[in-house]
């Protein structure tokens, strides 16, 4: 019974092209449009804006002509740290963020959360985001709302969580049709849905027959900061190195032989 | 006209002069309080925090004030469970400051939380795993514990004393503070050491993760120790602040020496153990993450190499050897220094382990992130202190705090 | 027994202990907490049941197929239509949005008017209707119908037709649209082809993709159709090298980005040509067959001409080349040769979206780069898409009133002797109105456009705007012109009307969509086909006559035809009539001409002993430029290196500043940018990724209407230049400006 | 240790002498009236009564129709769950009055013939952060509707809904036992109850923090 619930537990993952990646934001946009992420007047202060889903832009740092751009979209890494515990996981007081071990998914329930912040604190992609502000949305504009997603409520955090009710309502179709699992394609999140550059592959990082699973073997591909050893469910591939090093800190003496990553991965 | 409040055979200054104090101090207090409201009413979006800076000058602030309130419990330790009987003429007083320290920790950590009707949830669906949890937990033991050490004194009242209830009740107490004073040394070295696991296990922050021994990080040891050399400082200090305030000597200088001389050699320890870890981290810890030292101190407009000399040499080491000397305790000028340095050296360790942590960027493409309070933070943060200072004025105007001063300062 | 303190207090402890031992404390704590969990003020979106409907997206020329999801009567979030041939289920970020200008608050909800005193009034759509008739009417029997002049977003699909076919029968040649690259390409196409046909991109099969400044993957053409069609030319290791001043989006996924000195990208062509031509790398057996021109000829005089070949050798020479455009001469050679041996090498051009025309002297040039490889019509290269002709109206009769006034001449020049091929120039359509004396146009229809923002030095603009003595407005929302217009006439919003959707810009996909109605009208709008149609019919006579549908409904279903119901089910057809073009031109020589002379290149205005620096637009995805303002989703996008508060940032070489004397900022300071048209304050962003002398600003910002999620961000970059006549169309062929930035103290 | 023991025994005696009495008939009065307060007074404050739009007769339905319970209360295409039914199911009997019940003629009246969706006060109504799965519980589980609903296919009529004047939540959500004691699996429908009987049949206890549910099985 044990070993064959281990067999069908899955772990969503995403590798995201960045050679396929313009920087458009539609990823951004899709997320906010599926996730009744609110907005305000001003959200020219990064630190103060809610995107679950952030483009940062990279450079080379070189001088002109020599520049060179990369955007690189940033999710919930949804980590699985060691054994599920990722950094922000363990540190919640209040158990209002957890790790399934049956999707890989780091959850976050917003009416559990009291606002500590303590797991913005433990997060170094600055994935989470605090509520500053009651939600409000100009009159009108509330009929666009998603009852899939609760809209959250002042003073506490919220981040990317793959869409995790695509996968409910896939799973209470499979369910009503008498099946236990979903197909591959069932379950996608709406960035990856949206891309029009087709730069974002999700799927179950466990299935080898799934595309996410062949991509994050790939030569090019990499994850964030993985040396903090977060174990992150978000793969990167890039064809370009200075990209591939930017993904991680290294000390001065290691910066040319730092390709060879796979001491850092497990 | 409320004399018959004030301690036999001490003098108080007129009822005028102290609600005029009351008033000033009041004042700020209020300004506090409007601040606090207006964070309940409106929010978290009347602070400067903001997604990079989640903890900033509360926590600082809450961090700080339990350190330096970690006289309370280690002069305690001392007291009852060394033996260091003369410490019973500063134990008093170090049980109020510690119970203001820890009472406006509770209350900034009210402010601090974004949905304060929901803080219960800490204690109701604990996640044993989370080090706040642990500081939810100890905290509020030992707040309990302070509160139960501090009710005595309260019933010393000259006017509560005559109810024979209270005056039992009182003395029954006191017969058992060995007791709460052990459970509030156990829990003590438990919430200090927990706060300093709130930064330390930080796996995400190579600027304050630290490696440690079985779930505790080398800050969990570090800063109950800096909590256990510093907190008796700053009793010295507000203690040295009242006599001046007051105009009378208050302890006698033995008693004095006696925890400046502790507190030293604490401070002398805990600078070799500081210095240990810190050597360890950037040679070991932060590169195995990728960084150089200089990477957290440089590239930024505020935290530079400064910050670290400061906190380790210039407030660690120099309190500390002027401590264990006794010619640097027993002169009044350089026992005051010491421990004003001692006091900004443990606040200023608080500081870097919460602000610095979260200004460091991470990821290689992000940027260092500057952060200034707002009013209302700066406000709420000040509000402690004139609470502080008010819940001392009267206690000392009304109650038996300084069992030495009427033997120092007889009345004519 | 006595009640007295102690008493009481022991009624209070007992009353402690009682409630401790009642449910009170405990339920009234969680209760609190519930509370907070579900705040009446947080909304909780209704649930129902989930539907999808098909449509077609009409937010910009692209024609992307869109899925709604619902909840029962409410559109909850726009995708992209799987299986759809123009994008497959991608969507762009302004479709994503689509949802925020449905329910937002920029909405005109019904129809309004303007009071003296500048504040608007509710009116009936009876009113409406009946008062712009009323001034039809009136100027008709003035005998001047030729001053209602018309602008129109497109000049394809039935609603502009409907409007075109409104003007004729009313009497007015006044009718105009608004202009991109596609214009510039048209005639090229004309001059080049003889086609009468648009420009489309056969990106995806290309395998070398020269851009001159196209910002294919950021907004070009129908932006989801080839943000995919050059994902699949990379899948095919194809090559694209982008060729601007900036590291644009584009140039930062091509695999090679040259900079270049801007205004010099015909001369580029022209040197590129020079180069292959000279090592033989051209298609010969296209040039030889399927060209005129390329060799020296003699025409009907016996004159003898300079053919291309010659031209180019004689006067582009690398050397020469390199100098102009800043590229050394080895980069043009390898540049040269890569495109050459390509096997299918395609070169664009039309800067940015494409959403400016442009010189078609450098349209010219590098279409001639495309016949040496034979990259006409043909898989890989340029085709020449018809114009589709599914609308096959009989032409409308006009009365004696309605004759002489079409036959005045249009106030714009386009048609003329000078400009033959042109049809329409609206950069002139200012200067003509002008801003005081009387304005030839005494009433102004204006659907699907937003003038007032996208015209250049739209303070003029404004002004001609003031000028004219009613303009109706047909907008859904209240834009800039709206707001300078007297009356308003809101249209129904995208998801709320049928519309059938032209093929998409820039691309060969022959894709006709259907636009369909998602959810019921939210405010008390109206279609603007019957509006127009309710505004002919209340004209009665000939104008009415000629205005048979009883609805634009009708209308549409009976233009459709036998495609109708195809339509209506799946959302769009594919005619199954190939592009006609094919491999036939319709020149005089009957086939693919080359043009040997007089290629120069346009002269920007303003003088650089003043203004020492060139100011550049950039077009970007995350900010909506054309006629639809950014909704909220889009604004929360742009970066803070783009737009910092309410302040625009401009980009510069960190050189620039260096070189420069008047200028002393760090990263993020303010400083003063002026240009002959006008001035701004902005914030400066130092960037290595553009070539030094040149100032970047994003288009799409400094928006004066709309709401407060978009008003007074930033600066207009239409506030900040004037147009420049192209020489050859008479479109505003302007690609910047002289500017100079200086510190704000100075 | 012992004179303060004296001491105090002396102090309490002296207090009885003068109105010992008085003090501890306050105490119980305190504590008898705070109980009062609390068990009864309390949770009439804390319910607001509200009555169903119009009363619904379940036992007559569940005569007329086949299906049991999934004839009105039924699961849409997608696998999601339609809930209480809306006008349009309705309708199919009731274009017109079928019988002479005046709750039925009213439904008619001012519904039907007037299109409007009756406003049902829904008794089971989860708050926004649930997302619940009929289609799990009921079709892979094969738990019967009473197990959560209790037997209210059996009423004749609709009972007073009682909505919580801070939550806004219905009263069957805590239950109608003040203390929060319950015993059928229907009493009460609060997290502890989904989370009790998912422990109990061993359902997605994933989580890696609690080693129990994990949080995205049931929040949205």
């Amino acid at each position: 019974m044990k070993k064959e619930h281990e067999h069908k537990a899955k772990k969503y993952g995403m590798v995201i092209d960045l050679d396929k990646c313009t920087g458009c934001g539609a990823c951004m946009v899709a997320c906010m449009a599926e996730n009744n992420v609110p907005f305000r007047a001003d959200e020219t202060d990064k630190l103060l804006s809610i995107t679950w889903m952030r483009v940062y832009k990279l450079t080379n740092a070189m001088p002109f002509p020599k520049t060179e751009i990369c955007y690189l979209p940033r999710p919930c890494m949804h980590c699985e740290g060691s054994h599920g515990h990722s950094p922000c996981v363990s540190v919640c007081p209040a158990t209002a963020t957890d790790y399934s071990e049956a999707t890989g998914i780091v959850s976050q329930i917003y009416t559990r959360c009291f606002g500590c912040r303590y797991c913005m604190a433990a997060c170094p992609y600055h994935a989470r985001y605090f509520n500053w502000w009651d939600p409000v949305w100009p009159e009108g504009m509330e009929k666009y709302l998603s009852p899939n997603v609760s809209p959250r409520m002042r003073g506490i955090v919220e981040k990317c969580s793959f869409c995790f009710h695509r996968y409910q309502l896939a799973m209470e179709k499979a369910h009503y049709e008498g099946r236990h699992g979903l197909e591959e394609d069932e379950y996608q999140t709406s960035c990856t849905q949206a891309c029009p550059a087709g730069a974002i592959t999700f799927g179950d990082l466990n299935n080898p027959h799934h595309a996410v699973y062949k991509l994050k073997k790939s030569e090019n591909a990499f994850r964030l900061l993985e040396r903090l050893g977060t174990n992150p469910k978000v793969y990167y591939t890039s064809s370009r190195k200075w990209v591939r090093q930017a993904g991680d800190n290294y000390l001065r003496d290691e910066k040319d032989n730092v390709i060879d990553k796979s001491k850092f991965r497990n | 006209m409320d004399s018959a409040l004030i301690p036999k055979g001490v003098r108080r200054c007129p009822l005028g002069h102290f609600v005029l104090f009351l008033a000033v101090v009041g004042a700020v207090l209020l300004w506090g309080v409007f601040a606090m409201v207006l964070c309940w009413i409106k929010g978290l979006n009347q602070t400067n925090m903001n997604d990079y800076y989640g903890f900033a000058l509360w926590i600082w602030a809450d961090l700080a004030v339990i350190a330096l309130g970690g006289g309370a419990f280690f002069t305690g330790f001392l007291r009852y469970i060394i033996g260091k009987d003369e410490l019973k003429n500063i134990i008093n007083y170090a049980v109020l400051i510690g119970f203001i320290c820890y009472s406006s920790a509770l209350l900034i950590l009210a402010i601090d939380i974004g949905q304060p009707l929901r803080g219960w949830f800490i204690f109701w669906h604990a996640n044993v795993h989370s080090m706040l949890t642990e500081v939810a937990f100890c905290l509020s033991c030992y707040f309990a514990v302070l509160t139960i050490e501090y009710i005595p004194l309260i019933l010393e009242n000259r006017q509560a004393d005559k109810v024979p209830f209270f005056h039992n009740l009182s003395h029954n107490m006191h017969e058992i503070m060995a007791v709460f004073a052990a459970t509030g040394a156990f829990l003590s070295f438990f919430h200090q050491g927990s706060l300093g696991g709130v930064t330390g296990v930080l796996f995400g922050r190579p600027f304050g993760f630290r490696e440690g021994v079985f779930i505790w990080p080398w800050t969990f040891f570090l800063f109950t120790w800096s909590a256990a050399a510093c907190g008796p400082c700053f009793t010295i200090l507000v203690t040295k602040i009242t006599e001046a305030v007051t105009k009378k000597k208050l302890v006698k200088d033995n008693v004095i020496e006696l925890l400046a001389k502790i507190s030293g050699w604490m401070l002398l320890t805990y600078f070799v153990a500081k210095t240990i870890d810190t050597w360890y981290w950037a040679s070991v810890t932060a590169p195995s993450m990728g960084f150089f030292l200089s990477d957290f101190y440089t590239g930024n407009p505020l935290y530079g190499w400064w910050i670290l000399v400061t906190e380790i040499v210039v407030c660690g080491l120099v309190p500390a050897l002027i401590l264990i000397t006794e010619r640097g305790r027993k002169n009044k000028t350089s026992l005051v220094v010491a421990v004003v340095l001692a006091s900004i050296g443990v606040s200023l360790n608080r500081w870097v382990m919460v602000l610095q942590v979260m200004a460091v960027p991470v990821m290689s493409f992000d940027n260092w992130a500057m952060y200034f309070p707002s009013w209302q933070e700066i406000a709420t943060t000040i509000l402690p202190v004139a609470y502080g200072i008010i819940l001392i004025g009267i206690s000392h105007r009304y109650l038996p705090i300084f069992p030495q001063e009427k033997e120092l300062n007889p009345v004519d | 027994m006595k009640i007295d303190r102690r008493s009481f207090l022991s009624f209070i402890i007992g009353g402690a202990a009682g409630t401790a031992l009642s449910p009170l404390p405990a339920k009234l704590t969680d209760d609190l907490s519930i509370w907070t969990q579900n705040w009446p003020w947080t909304p909780v979106p209704e649930d129902g049941e989930a539907i999808y409907a098909d449509s077609v997206c009409t937010l910009c020329p692209g024609g992307c197929g869109i899925s709604v999801r619902k909840i029962d009567d409410r559109a909850i979030k726009i995708e992209g239509m799987k299986g759809h041939p123009v994008n497959d289920g991608g969507i762009c970020i302004l479709g994503l949005s689509g949802l925020q200008l449905l329910y937002g608050p920029t909405r005109v909800k019904t129809p309004l008017k303007k009071t003296s005193n500048g504040g608007w009034k509710k009116i009936s759509w009876d009113e409406a209707i009946a008062e712009v008739a009323e001034n039809l009417g009136k100027l008709r029997s003035e005998g001047q119908p030729q001053a209602l002049a018309c602008i129109s977003g497109s000049d394809q699909g039935t609603v502009p037709q409907l409007f075109r076919r409104f003007m004729t029968a009313y009497g007015s040649p006044n009718y105009m649209c608004v202009p991109s690259s596609q214009d510039s390409y048209s005639i090229t196409l004309k001059l080049m082809q003889g086609a009468q046909a648009s420009a489309g991109f056969d990106i995806e099969n290309a395998d070398f993709v020269l851009s001159l400044g196209s910002g294919i993957i950021e907004g070009w053409g129908s932006p989801v159709c080839m943000f995919k069609a050059n994902s699949a030319c990379e899948a095919k290791k194809g090559k694209v090298v982008q060729i601007e001043p900036r590291l644009s989006n584009t140039a930062a996924k091509a695999d090679q980005w040259i900079p270049i000195n801007p205004g010099t990208e015909g001369d580029l062509a022209l040197g590129l040509a020079h180069l292959i031509i000279k090592d033989d790398l051209y298609d010969k057996d296209f040039v030889g067959n399927n060209t005129f021109g390329f060799d020296d000829w003699t025409d009907d005089k016996g004159k003898s001409c300079q053919g291309f070949r010659q031209f180019v050798l004689e006067n582009y020479g690398p050397e020469k080349v390199a100098e102009t455009t800043g590229i050394d001469a080895d980069t043009l050679t390898s540049l040269a040769k890569s495109f050459a041996s390509a096997s299918n090498p395609v070169a664009i051009c039309g800067r940015g979206q494409g959403k400016r025309p442009g010189s078609i002297h450098e349209f010219i040039a590098v279409h001639a780069l495309n016949a040496l490889k034979g990259s006409i019509n043909r898989k890989g290269g340029v085709w020449a898409v018809p114009e589709p002709n599914y609308i096959s109206w009989a032409e409308p009769e006009t009365d004696a009133v309605a004759q002489k006034g079409l036959q005045t001449p249009r106030i714009d020049g386009a048609g003329t002797e000078k400009y033959p091929y042109t049809k329409s120039l609206l950069n002139r359509f200012a200067e003509v109105v002008g801003s005081e004396g009387e304005s030839p146009v005494k009433m102004l229809f204006v659907s699907g456009a937003n003038p007032c923002f996208t015209l250049p030095d739209t303070g003029a603009v404004k002004a001609a705007f003031e000028n004219i003595p009613l303009v109706v407005s047909f907008s859904s929302y209240m834009d800039e012109t709206a707001k300078a217009a007297d009356l308003i006439l809101p249209n129904h919003v995208f998801l709320e009307r049928y519309e059938d959707v032209p093929p998409p810009a820039g691309v060969n996909k022959n894709v006709i969509g259907l636009s369909k109605p998602v959810v019921d009208p939210q405010f008390d709008t109206k279609h603007a086909g019957d509006a127009i149609i309710s505004v002919a019919k209340a004209l009665k006579g000939s104008v009415g006559s000629a205005f048979a549908w009883d609805s634009y409904e009708a209308c549409l279903q009976e233009t459709m035809g036998d495609k109708w119901d195809s339509l209506n089910e799946k959302g769009f057809v594919v005619p199954d009539t190939a592009p006609a073009c094919e491999k036939t031109y319709t020149t005089p020589s009957g086939k693919f001409e080359f043009f040997a002379a007089g290629y120069e290149q346009v002269t920007i205005e303003g003088d650089e002993k003043w203004y020492p620096l060139i100011l550049m637009p950039y077009d970007s995805m995350r900010l909506s430029s054309g006629f639809i303002g950014n909704p909220p989703f889009m604004t929360k996008t742009v970066e803070d290196t783009v737009l910092k508060g309410n302040d625009i940032v401009v980009e510069v070489n960190p050189l620039t500043v260096r070189e420069s004397s008047a200028l002393f900022v760090k990263d993020g300071d303010y400083a003063i940018l002026s240009t002959p048209k006008g001035k701004a304050t902005v914030r400066v962003h130092l960037s290595e990724g553009i070539m030094p002398g040149i100032v970047a600003m994003p288009t799409g910002l400094g928006h004066t209407a709309y709401d407060e999620y978009l008003a007074g961000k930033g600066t207009n970059f239409n506030e900040l230049i004037g147009p420049v006549e192209d020489p050859a169309s008479g479109l505003d062929a302007a690609w910047g400006i002289r500017a100079k930035l200086a510190n704000i103290a100075s | 240790m012992s004179t303060s023991e004296e001491k105090t025994k002396e102090v309490s005696a002296n207090a009885d002498s003068d109105s010992g009495g008085a003090i501890i008939l306050f105490f119980i009065i305190g504590f008898v009236a705070s109980l009062i307060a609390g068990w009864i007074i309390f949770p009439k404050l804390l319910y607001c009564q509200k009555k169903q739009p119009i009363d619904f007769n379940h036992v007559l339905h569940m005569e007329e129709v086949d299906d049991g319970c999934e004839s009105c209360h039924f699961f849409r295409e997608d696998g999601t769950y339609a809930g209480v039914p809306k006008l349009e199911q309705c309708v199919g009997c009731h274009e017109e009055a079928v019988g002479e019940d005046p709750e039925e003629v009213k439904f008619v009246n001012e519904y039907v013939a007037k299109e409007r969706e009756v406003p049902w006060l829904i008794y089971s109504k989860q708050p926004d952060c649930v997302f619940f799965s009929h289609a799990a519980h009921v079709k892979t589980a094969g738990m019967d509707c009473v197990t959560c609903h209790g037997p209210i296919g059996e009423s004749t009529s609709l009972k007073v809904y009682e909505e919580n004047w801070i939550t806004g939540y219905s009263r069957d959500i805590w239950g109608q036992n003040m203390s929060g004691l319950k015993e059928h699996a229907w009493d009460r429908m609060k997290m502890d109850d989904c989370a009790e009987c998912h422990v109990k049949n061993n359902v997605k206890q994933t989580s890696v923090q609690t080693k129990k549910g994990a949080c995205f099985v049931c929040h949205k």
